[in-house]
């Protein structure tokens, strides 16, 4: 696998993520239904389906993450639009006019990611929602040191992170109206960003 | 799937277009999707809410004079988009500021204060004001905090007649806060519903099953029980709301001063004797008003012997889950202030009194 | 079966005790059961309705200022009793005669003569008009005859007017003739309603099928075919309205000259390019409004293309068969004396503008 | 079988037709929603139940008969309301006063009852109505001469048209509205009328 990511293995991953959003809109749907109001699946695929439409050329990889952003923002909705949005919004600043970006700014990268969501839905990990899977992740990246192994740890961190929201009580978002009756059910917003984590290190690891 | 729709994927389109065909007063954009009452508003306060579709009449229901100058669709149980909220605003500002009126969902809040955001850069003042009144939620800490229900209707009717009669955006942001902390609300569904894009029931429930504390989004209420009789139905309901205990919460505020969004505690009102109040009587969208009028029957039993005064009452379907069956309760305690703006001439689709 | 009701057997007046409670200004009597403006009628012609219970708002949400002054509601899907007439009319009575409007269904007609009947003998002059409206039946030779639909709402509507204004009883029995030749309806139903009393569904609808030219009392319709998308459907009922050919029939009336029931022959109007109509894109009870809303954009666009303008539109539930899910379209062809009428001031439960 | 029907004897008719509807409520309603809006048993038994409070005391076969009348007016409602109530208000106008009714009597009774209900629903035989069943009962009475041999007769006659209305198709009352759909369908109404009049001979012949 490489050890930079170049545009074109972003763009890669983009599309791989909107292929992976149309392939389980009906699984992530029908998580929402049980513990939320079963759109999930239909928001993140309306979502991605509109980032292809509007992902611009070039090899500004900054420029490509904030056109992701702002796709996101004005198709997905619900609470994932703007926590997505401001997730790529945050992330995107520091790499905008790079075409190319290696460990540090990947690290950097997921912590920007984490912190966007986090400043945009007031919330923590535990509380059964995608922060459970992407905070995991970004801290396994870090530690890794590498992209290749980073993007291997980050993958195997959010698929557990997202399976550890099972057995939690929801306390933010939709499924935090049923408390106890939440558990016992994985997040839908963990899963989809464990299905975005994995979608990047399939587009690194074709490009090794 | 049974519906009388031609596309499932673009039904709130369609919805539109037949609900402009209906209503040349109101104007219908498509993309980005909002309705505003034609000609935007002049030199007062413009007052605009939206939502997920699936609650019809509301919001698009309630644009119209002495209401809502806008409105925002998203698609069904999805809250819209800040870019929709944008175009919405920058149509119908009148140069006084934008009131948004929002229902407590994360998608909902998140959504409007990043479209506030977007607005505020155009040098248009706007406040978002979040109503969540739904007491089968009891805590603010350990969940997103209370929903929003029927309450909504009363905001946007008192807000809008209030902008009418001039208040500025300071005092369109107190009222709208005012009703909020007066209004408590509780709702059941007997059926789940079914949202186009899925064609499938939002939540199963058994031929003698009732969901009590439901969500107007499909998703499940907060207790499963046996089917009631209507009385006891509405005694469940009107209890929950009647001895509702002070409610304490904080919610995001945009704060004008510090120039950025603030936490501010809100404590709600405990209903108490001698209390005047409205009361709406609010079908899911598959119950017949013939029997919102048993429950009507029973809730102002309940309220005479609280001796509680129910001054002014709808009964229908106001906030709907598209065809479920079912009912909610929404409970206003009124002064001097809000009766008489509530009673101020309304001319919407589906609010009209006075004119 | 899942219905907010106490008891099956006593489902209607469980039901007006509620209507009762929440509008003040319109009395509710029990045994024998009938509801009218508080105060009855002084010095004009009293107008009245009824018929089976589960049509609601139909009759009961229409009685009010410059509507109905009194409504008879039977048993779900039966129609009333001739005492129920026969003292609801006394109760109004307000010494010009009394106007009663009859959907065109046997019980419906018999009960109302043997009412009108009654109240003659006590010196009460009385005018029985017939609403027959419902396209879906061609011939009334080998039926009994087309039934009463939405039509009846206008004819509700511009006959309270015209009281109002001052019509005498002869006049006013002619404009609800007139009415009712200028109004042509037809609905459709996606699902079977269930009535209290039996708990099972009126008829058996597969999961891919519909019923066209359906009843309002659960009967099933004319044609079942396999479901259609929201503007196959519309055009289908719009065609039928609109290339319905010259309808002639007979319908019983009372003659003051002869001082005997007579068969009067009556001829509908058929559509013609250029004529002013008010439509009706009705709800049978559990179709959500956003639905009906996508069936009046296809009813514009056909009625644009016929050259018929739609001059006025009410889109919502206002004639339905309880929880029944489906639609129904009614276009009434108006001139300047009908829709003066028909914008006349109204303020009802169901229906209110100008006040 | 007594060959003259008593006051008894009529008011024990009337209280077992009442059981009858009763016991049939849900047959008759099921019949009614093949080919009507399913209320036929429901309406007929509340106004039976009606017609057993508002018995009057005394042996005036007529007064008997009017207040079955004026009961079934005010309580049954439909379509059936008018027609069951006028048959009666007819058929009771000539037996006024009387204590005991005898052949003669009876036969004229069946044709009023005909003429009371032709009058009120302007229909007759082959409409697929109440008259089908009506009309052949009180034709058979006569014919038979007595009224014991008569009203075996006429239930045999009511049963058959009742049975004959399952081919017809309803020209009048709500059945009509279906048109060639209203075939193979025992008309509710007939079968009403079959009951009535088998509740009669029952009456007659427990008083033999
Ligand atoms: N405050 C929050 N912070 C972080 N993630 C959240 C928050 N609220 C909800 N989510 C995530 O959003 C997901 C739901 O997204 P979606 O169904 O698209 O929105 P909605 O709940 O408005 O229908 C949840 O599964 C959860 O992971
Ligand atoms: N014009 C008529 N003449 C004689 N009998 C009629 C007529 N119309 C209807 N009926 C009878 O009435 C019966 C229906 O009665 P019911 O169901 O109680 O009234 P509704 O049809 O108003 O619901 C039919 O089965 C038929 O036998
Ligand atoms: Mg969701
Ligand atoms: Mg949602
Ligand atoms: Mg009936
Ligand atoms: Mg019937």
């Amino acid at each position: 696998m490489t050890d930079a990511l170049t545009c074109d293995i972003v763009r890669n991953w983009i599309c791989k993520t909107a292929e992976v959003m149309a392939e389980n809109r009906a699984y992530l749907t029908e998580l929402d239904s049980a513990i939320g109001d079963a759109d999930h699946g239909n928001n993140m695929d309306r979502g991605y389906k509109a980032v292809i439409e509007k992902l611009p050329d070039g090899d500004d990889v900054g420029a490509l993450l904030k056109a992701v952003s702002m796709a996101l923002i004005s198709k997905v909705g619900g609470a994932a639009g703007p926590l997505y949005g401001t997730m790529f919004l945050q992330a995107s600043k520091p790499l905008m006019g790079k075409s190319e970006i290696g460990f540090d700014e990947l690290a950097q990268f997921f912590d920007d990611a984490v912190a966007g969501v986090k400043m945009r839905g007031k919330a923590d990990v535990g509380m059964k929602t995608m922060l459970d899977a992407l905070v995991p992740a970004a801290e396994a990246f870090r530690a890794a040191g590498s992209v290749s192994d980073g993007l291997e740890a980050a993958v195997v961190a959010a698929e557990k992170g997202m399976k550890d929201t099972i057995p939690m009580i929801a306390t933010k978002g939709r499924a935090s109206y049923l408390g106890e009756r939440s558990r016992d059910h994985q997040d839908p917003g963990a899963t989809s960003s464990y299905l975005i984590i994995k979608a990047l290190r399939d587009a690194a690891s074709e490009a090794a | 799937m049974k519906k009388l729709i031609n596309n499932a994927e673009d039904v709130v389109v369609e919805q539109l277009k037949g609900f402009g065909a209906a209503h040349p007063e109101i104007e219908v954009h498509i993309d980005p999707t909002f309705v505003n009452v034609a000609g935007g508003v002049k030199d007062r306060v413009a007052v605009m809410s939206g939502g997920g579709s699936g609650h019809e009449p509301l919001h698009g229901g309630f644009v119209g004079v002495g209401m809502l100058d806008a409105a925002c669709p998203g698609p069904v149980f999805t809250s819209p988009t800040p870019d929709q909220m944008y175009e919405a605003g920058k149509a119908i500002s009148g140069g006084k500021g934008i009131l948004q009126i929002v229902k407590n969902y994360t998608g909902d809040v998140l959504n409007f204060q990043m479209a506030a955001d977007m607005l505020r850069d155009e040098g248009i003042e706007v406040r978002n004001i979040i109503i969540d009144d739904d007491v089968a939620l009891k805590d603010s800490l350990y969940t997103a905090g209370r929903r929003g229900l029927g309450t909504t209707v009363f905001a946007e009717k008192i807000c809008g007649a209030a902008s009418l009669e001039g208040y500025d955006l300071d005092q369109l942001a107190a009222l709208c806060k005012k009703v909020n902390i007066n209004g408590k609300s509780m709702g059941m569904a007997l059926t789940p519903c079914m949202t186009p894009q899925n064609g499938t029931p939002s939540f199963e429930l058994a031929e003698d099953e009732i969901e009590i504390g439901i969500g107007i989004h499909g998703e499940p209420g907060v207790e499963r029980t046996k089917i009631k009789t209507a009385d006891e139905t509405a005694e469940i309901l009107t209890r929950h709301i009647l001895e509702d205990e002070a409610y304490t919460r904080k919610l995001s505020e945009w704060d004008p001063a510090s120039g950025d969004w603030v936490d501010v505690e809100l404590a709600d009102i405990t209903f108490a004797k001698g209390d005047e109040v409205i009361a709406l009587v609010n079908g899911m969208g598959g119950t017949p008003v013939s029997e919102l009028y048993t429950i009507y029957g029973k809730l102002a039993e309940l309220t005479e012997a609280a001796g509680i005064k129910i001054v002014r009452n709808l009964v229908g379907n106001y906030i709907t889950s598209l065809e479920m069956a079912g009912v909610s309760i929404t409970l206003v305690k009124v002064d001097e202030e809000l009766l008489r703006l509530y009673d101020a001439p309304v001319n919407t689709p589906a609010l009209r009194w006075g004119c």
